[in-house]
């Protein structure tokens, strides 16, 4: 047993977390940073803060992860990490020559209390930031929230700094995809390509974190939103943010600023979240979704009703961030599936209340919770207590999936051990399209392996 | 290399290092030398990384909790402090380990204390203690370790009181902390220096049982990465020779606990474990020397400087006949590939040990060094312990606490006299001594301590290597670039690469990658050749 | 063990065929008719064979397949079937109302001689058939060839009922691509959509074997190259015939009859066989292949070469059909894989010749073996000679799969007891991405099924 | 249902008739029936398909090879003809298996003499014997059938000639053949009757060594689909009745070759085996009686029936203990599930007999059978086998073998003598007697012989059932009108659905059917409210 010391006893815990199922405010931030294009990430803190959100990215997606520390020593620690910022800006700009440096604190630089706007404008006034250069910034401590929070924060600091209010309006929305992967930061596009809406979805990876192979490294790949596109966003019609967790803090900045009004949607994972952000695009612009969109909703409604069989009645444990997992909830409901034990390490009040208005009725057995001690020691306990059919995580399950011999599926963040996850969308019709392939997949090869030879089948 | 190739890469350090600014240029210079004939070339090591710069390198948790501590398999090791460095540590590093025989085994699992805003104001003690007692309560285990992240110094939690307290509390477990904040010294290293500290404080020496056997050792700086110590553990049980402990691969409490039972440590990592040799050694009078079990002849020449050390002709035997008996595969495989593999050329930016251990393996097979360099190596990693004297300790050193060690009374006890030590020295077994990564180097290579991105990027522009050796950070850059690369912390999920078995591994291992086809597609046919011949009836 | 009466003693075998990869011709020209915008395919012979050629297709695509057949009976098949044909006629165009019905063969029209063309001209000169309606025909008796080959001989009747001899040529290719599932052939126009080629490409069965769930059955969904499309084939200034197999015989009757002249290309599946066919779509046209291609090159290439350590050097037995087994070899090999056992039912001396360019030298022990005997019972025999780490095929396969322990790729046809292939593409670079993520997932997935457990790997 | 409904039932059936022409319509309207009170009520049956209605029937080669004989493990069956044939009836139907005691089991397999078209000009008979000669080198079994596809017929190739020379060569392996290509007859039926045929001329009889016991009965017309089979074997064992053979679900050839040692026979599908039951009461004197597994009330009617027979008190007992058992877990899950499925509505068609049998289960679940009818039945499939004299014998028909059968000299044994018989009669235990599927459907429901892919469709969208059954080809076209389907051919890959086990199966599948939201799915939302309320700054 690779988890040995996991039982099933279940122990309120007030202190002790157990394998978790959330990590730290920067490395969202830095997530989201890279999602600007030209734009150096800089972590404002110890080296190894970033050499941990640098591996842990590159784990995730395979790729490239630049990424600026200020490497404070026990000096900085204590007079503060002024001197080292600007040391860190002039080597950037030298070095490097990003369009843009964004800046994310760390519990060490949070908890000496550095003012890194102070900084910045100071390095600004005393002419070390080139001209034409961005430095924006966001507060990121590590004992506040969660990683989503820190992506949450440099959407909102990237919305602050470069959005201009506007008088004029124009035929442009706003779309903040939230903390998803690059395939479905392409996605997105496509589908507000498929419905001609013009657009600025920010932040977005694709084109940074699965840049082609080409023989060269560019240190700042072609993706990435511009700083353009960015400072069109006050010129927008209206702000669309999915996932109120990754994405509402933004599309406020956004409305304080440039008078942008905005709905906060959930990640359009599965079927009905899906339709709901389609129909309210299309209601808000007058574009009609197109037949291309209506015929791929018709292929996976198709394909869930020819293979509902499979589906039914099987128990799933899911763990993973917030916005995630209220959409997946509610799939997972729509095809007759039983998401029984839910966790998310990431707190926030409006988890369990989204939680509660899908399941309690539903499924009165069913277990959530979020925030502290929200952990996968909790989940492994409550599947100790009830069995499930399948697993639904990061890599991080795959423990549990071993030693409870759990048909496993690899979602969220971070996924370190299998790909796929960067090029195919978990979004949208064509997500839900996967989505349903990797269940069903699980669920047969099961069937394969555990069957008896007489009732192993040839058609399914 | 030839002199032209020494000018030429003379000539391309001073170009590349144009870019940075002069503060930064004259700091980088003292780090990026071209190797030359002089054996005592000097260069700078352990300094601070200059802020902006992208380096290797990681912080002082890293090095304490990550590295050393990791790898026991037994010990609950907490995280105190905000969620990520737990998060982060929490089975990256592919320490392997087998349960012992009481089943013990916590390296699935990340223990942290998930410090809020609230302990950042208020203290997080009180958090500690409830964690520590709520692991206690659930797990029963024979020892908690405490591990103190950035913002528990500034906010002046004092975790050792705690340990000793909830220690005498418990009763049956140990309880001890590192003060180990990422923002101490410069590097993981300083971690080592903290880690090797608490744990000779509050665990060498607390048990006297130990294995027996006649031949009996610790290896220090072998953390089982792949399954490298259980190579080595297998190959010493063959030549007979007794292994008390490992530090810290595959390792358990107990053993620390009876390590200086052992007779000679024999010191792998120098970098990250040297501190607890010369402790042992002052305290418990057991002299260390260094080994190296990456590459077949280094294999062999370890195993016979252990079987010297004993000085009994039937361990010389034994260890003779199974470098016999191993070497017969070894050789098999080498045939085979080092055809396709000579002549090859390599860079090796890594570590305090495996970006010199490795060029070992790489000589095997017929491969040129052309760079190499540590990630947080000291200059006495360079250029061998003489220079110990001479190193100047900075303000990031002086801040990590330096034991002060004496004789055990009781059981201090010399392995060796001095007459006979002496002799053995004059037979050629250093104690005490590693020679550093500079002597293997080839004149007009390039030895880069703390290589920044940027320097990495050009040596792979200029000398296009077949093969580069670095972290996950460097792996996916480098293989943008068209060339293959390995990882040389956690050897991209391979391994072992230790002792013989695992020197075959690495020879088909390098065969693949230089071999490897798929090198061949980058780039489309019409980027290749953008003249298109089109025909269309008429152009639209 | 389920086919446990199969041992490793390979015994020469000169008329027993024993678990064939291949079937006969007229599923392939039931295929091919159902890519024909408002088409019903007919099958002139006993309605067993409609009715096995229905539940094949529908047990691979979860679709409908709607199908005439003429029924025959044993007075039908001493006298001819001609009067069954032509009530059944009579019947389609009351009830069913079709724009073409495509008539293919059977063993038993063919071995009493029918003359379908024949027939059908009768049909017409006595008024049975409504006015602006088509009738086409293929040969395709059951004892020529295989499936594929009925693919290919209604491909080519479709051609040559259509095609109008043109002296005009326009700005349009005809695109011919094989016996692929609709999400390829969908994959293929979106391909020629993003280089701004104008085409025909047909058969099409996407949007038919594809269909979206709607609530109402169309009896013809909206998909199929439409006649207009078809008839305009003429006037196309080149044709690309995917797949020598399956393909060759239409491009040569669009060059016979309008002198359009064509290029035999590999299927694209894989990256080099994608390159080249991209690469000639660029030539020929003038028209560059857009950077959203070569980004998509760029990252299946990218995903292969950091995940080249648990691909390099498997061994992988393959059957199927030789129009895919070609290209997948190509890419298989490109791959650091070793294809080492390939076995393909349909007949033809092409197959051979390219494996062997393919193979003798870089793998001299592989084995390769195609038409007569060249059956899975062979296949597994071999396996049991030599293991192998992968095996890919048609859903027969997974009886072997499931006997030796051997990871298991559905590729092909047909699948009966998965479902995906008819929504996502083999071919293409999209495709490579899929294929290579398949292998990689099997692989991994079980290296984490068997691996000891100190030698679980988080990051992989 | 209402005489409204009735009258509606009469106008519907009339309008969808309508797009027909007039000799298909003519046909058609003696096929496609509103059932009335009239007890004698008739309709056309087993009669040719008009070409092109687009049917659910397959061929002659379909029930010979694929219904009948597919399922006995032990047998080689060589498919003679083009490779389709052969590759379509592979694996495709679902009979479950196990290898028997010597582990012959090649239900896995597909074996075929792939004929090419110089075997249909030169003739296929030297293929034929090669292959046969090859099945048997190889595997050594003990019986090859042959079955002939269309062409063979018309070539001329005799395949029970090659068959009999070859049995004799062999020694111990019996080998035969069957005339079963695809265009004879109308239907599968027409297979049923040759395979029928050949079994018992070349193989029932062939043995003495049958099982032995007091009860012994055969077991006629169970297929084992989805483990059908493995439920009633399991539940005649717990009744102590032994099962001498089952026709065909997991059978083997011994146990056809002494079937005829059997005292009762059984008969579950009465159109695919009803042939062997009159032959095996001419030759060897066992009565038959109709039996249905399917349905918790059938299966104890049909145990009880077979209980009556054998009129030991004993036997009765044991059988209604069994009921008694088995029966509270029936009751159970039908008392959760039927609030949910009571006043729901089904259609089937399907095969010769499901279409009947399934109406129990249904009805047990409350629901209301709209529409029934068979692929391949006859009228006393539909109408009792009283109409069996006024059958008018077509052409069609004509072409199929009735082989003349007599007394058995030595082993003709009648189980039952006149009196017995026609006491147990009197109690209510009919002989040689099948009811048909009229009696079972309501005044007003539509029963449809042939049933054409437009009926069926004009029947979904008038009457929108809430579950329809039917086969493969119909599933997806119901489902895409937002219709759930079941396969009663296959099960959809579920089942078993015989005995008590097998109804709280079904119990199960048809709730998850009628219950699952996955239909409430369809459409999209933008579909149903077209109006849209853009409010974009300008429109573009």
């Amino acid at each position: 047993m690779l988890l040995r010391h996991t039982n099933a006893e279940v122990a309120e815990r007030s202190a002790l977390t157990i394998n978790p199922s959330k990590t730290c405010q920067p490395i969202g931030a830095m997530y989201a940073s890279l999602g600007i294009h030209g734009c150096l990430p800089h972590s404002h803190g110890s080296q190894g803060c970033c050499a941990y959100h640098r591996s842990a990215l590159t784990r995730h997606y395979k790729e490239p992860v630049m990424a600026g520390t200020s490497s404070f020593t026990e000096g900085a620690s204590v007079f503060g990490g002024q001197a080292n910022l600007i040391s860190a800006l002039i080597t950037i700009f030298n070095v490097y020559n990003p369009d843009v440096v964004a800046v994310h604190t760390t519990c060490l630089s949070e908890t000496i209390g550095d003012d890194v706007g102070q900084i910045v404008k100071k390095a600004i006034d005393d002419g070390k930031v080139p001209e034409g250069k961005r430095i924006i910034h966001a507060s990121t401590p590590s004992y506040v929230g969660s990683h989503v929070t820190g992506f949450s924060s440099m959407c909102a600091s990237i919305a602050r700094s470069f959005c201009k209010p506007s008088e004029e309006k124009i035929n442009q929305i706003n779309l903040l995809p939230g903390w998803v992967d690059p395939a479905d930061m392409r996605e997105i596009k496509r589908i507000l390509r498929a419905m001609k809406i013009p657009s600025v979805v920010f932040p977005d990876t694709s084109g940074v974190l699965d840049a082609p192979m080409t023989g060269v490294h560019e240190t700042f790949p072609k993706g990435g939103t511009t700083v353009e596109e960015l400072e069109s966003t006050g010129k927008s019609f209206h702000t669309f943010a999915l996932g109120s967790f990754a994405s509402e803090a933004a599309a406020r900045e956004l409305k304080k600023i440039a008078a942008v009004p905005f709905d906060v949607m959930d990640l359009p994972i599965g079927i009905r979240a899906t339709d709901r952000f389609l129909m309210k695009l299309s209601e808000l612009t007058g574009y009609p979704v197109p037949d291309s969109l209506t015929d791929e909703r018709g292929r996976v409604v198709d394909l869930i009703t020819d293979m509902q069989q499979y589906l039914a009645g099987k128990k799933v444990a899911l763990f993973g961030d917030p916005d995630q997992l209220i959409s997946l909830t509610e799939f997972l409901l729509d095809m007759d599936l039983k998401p029984i034990h839910i966790v998310s390490g990431t707190p926030g009040k409006k988890f369990a209340k989204r939680m509660e208005s899908m399941l309690d009725e539903v499924l009165p057995g069913a277990q959530y919770r979020n925030g502290a001690r929200a952990d996968l020691f909790l989940l492994h306990q409550w599947i100790k207590n009830e069995r499930v059919d399948l697993l639904i995580g990061n890599s991080y399950g795959k423990y549990i999936a071993r030693d409870e011999d759990i048909p496993f599926m690899r979602m969220g963040f971070p996924i370190y051990d299998r790909i796929g996850h960067q090029y195919f969308p978990s979004i949208g019709y064509a997500g839900a399209m996967r989505i349903a392939e990797r269940i069903l997949d699980l669920f047969m090869d099961r069937q394969d392996r555990d069957c008896p030879e007489e009732r192993f089948e040839l058609v399914m | 290399m030839s002199e032209k190739g020494k000018m030429k890469a003379d000539i391309f350090r001073d170009t590349i290092m144009e870019k940075y600014p002069p503060k930064v240029l004259k700091k980088r210079k003292k780090q990026f030398i071209v190797r030359e004939a002089d054996p005592e070339q000097s260069i700078q090591a352990n300094v601070r990384t200059v802020p902006g710069i992208i380096t290797q390198r990681g912080c002082c948790y890293a090095g304490c909790k990550g590295v050393v501590l990791g790898p026991t398999r037994d010990i609950i090791n907490i995280t105190h402090g905000p969620i990520g460095c737990g998060f982060y540590s929490w089975l990256t590093r592919r320490n392997q380990t087998r349960p012992g025989d009481n089943g013990e085994n916590y390296m699935t699992y990340c223990f942290s204390t998930d410090m809020q805003d609230q302990n950042i104001v208020f203290g997080g003690e009180k958090l500690l203690r409830q964690a520590v007692q709520e692991a206690y309560d659930i797990f029963h285990p024979k020892a908690i370790a405490i591990f103190s992240t950035c913002p528990v110094g500034l906010i002046g939690d004092d975790v050792h009181v705690i340990a000793r307290e909830m220690k005498e509390q418990f009763g049956d477990c140990n309880v001890f902390a590192f003060s180990c904040e990422g923002y101490k010294g410069v590097s993981q290293s300083a971690g080592h220096h903290i880690a090797n500290n608490q744990i000779f404080k509050h665990v060498v020496g607390t048990s006297e049982e130990g294995r027996t056997g006649r031949y009996k050792i610790n290896l220090l700086g072998e953390y089982n990465i792949g399954g490298d110590a259980f190579v080595i553990e297998e190959l010493l049980e063959k030549c007979g020779i007794t292994l008390v402990s490992t530090y810290s691969g595959n390792s358990s409490i107990d053993q620390f606990a009876s390590s200086h039972t052992a007779d000679l440590n024999c010191i792998m990592c120098h970098r990250s474990i040297n501190y607890v040799a010369g402790m042992m050694e002052t305290k418990y009078g057991i002299p260390w020397i260094k080994v190296n079990f990456i590459g077949a002849e280094a294999t062999a020449k370890s195993l016979r400087k252990i079987a010297a050390y004993f000085e009994e002709p039937e361990l010389e035997k034994r260890v003779e006949e199974v470098i016999a008996e191993e070497i017969v595969g070894v050789e098999a495989v080498l045939e085979e590939i080092r055809p396709r593999t000579e002549g090859k050329t390599t860079m090796l930016f890594v570590g305090g040990s495996r970006a010199h251990h490795y060029q070992e393996l790489f000589k095997e097979l017929g491969m040129e060094v052309l760079a190499a360099g540590y990630e947080f190596g000291h200059r006495d990693d360079y250029e061998g312990r003489r220079v110990l004297p001479s190193i100047k300790v900075d303000a990031d050193s002086r801040n990590i606490e330096e034991l002060k060690v004496e004789q055990d009374t009781e059981r201090y006890r010399p392995r060796k006299d001095e007459s006979s030590r002496e002799e053995l020295e004059q037979q050629g077994l250093s104690f005490s001594s590693y020679e550093g990564l500079m002597p293997e180097m080839e004149n007009g290579s390039f030895v880069v301590d703390d290589i920044s991105h940027y320097e990495m990027e050009r040596l792979i522009l200029e000398y296009r290597p077949d093969v580069f050796c670095a972290g996950i950070k460097e792996k996916f850059c480098v293989q943008k670039m068209g060339v293959p690369m390995k990882q040389l912390h956690s050897y991209d999920y391979g391994g072992p690469y230790a002792g013989f078995a695992g020197a075959i591994n690495w020879y088909r291992e390098i065969d693949r990658m230089v071999g490897s086809k798929v090198w061949g597609l980058i780039g489309a046919p019409w980027e290749k050749n953008r003249t298109l011949h089109g025909r269309f009836v008429a152009t639209t």
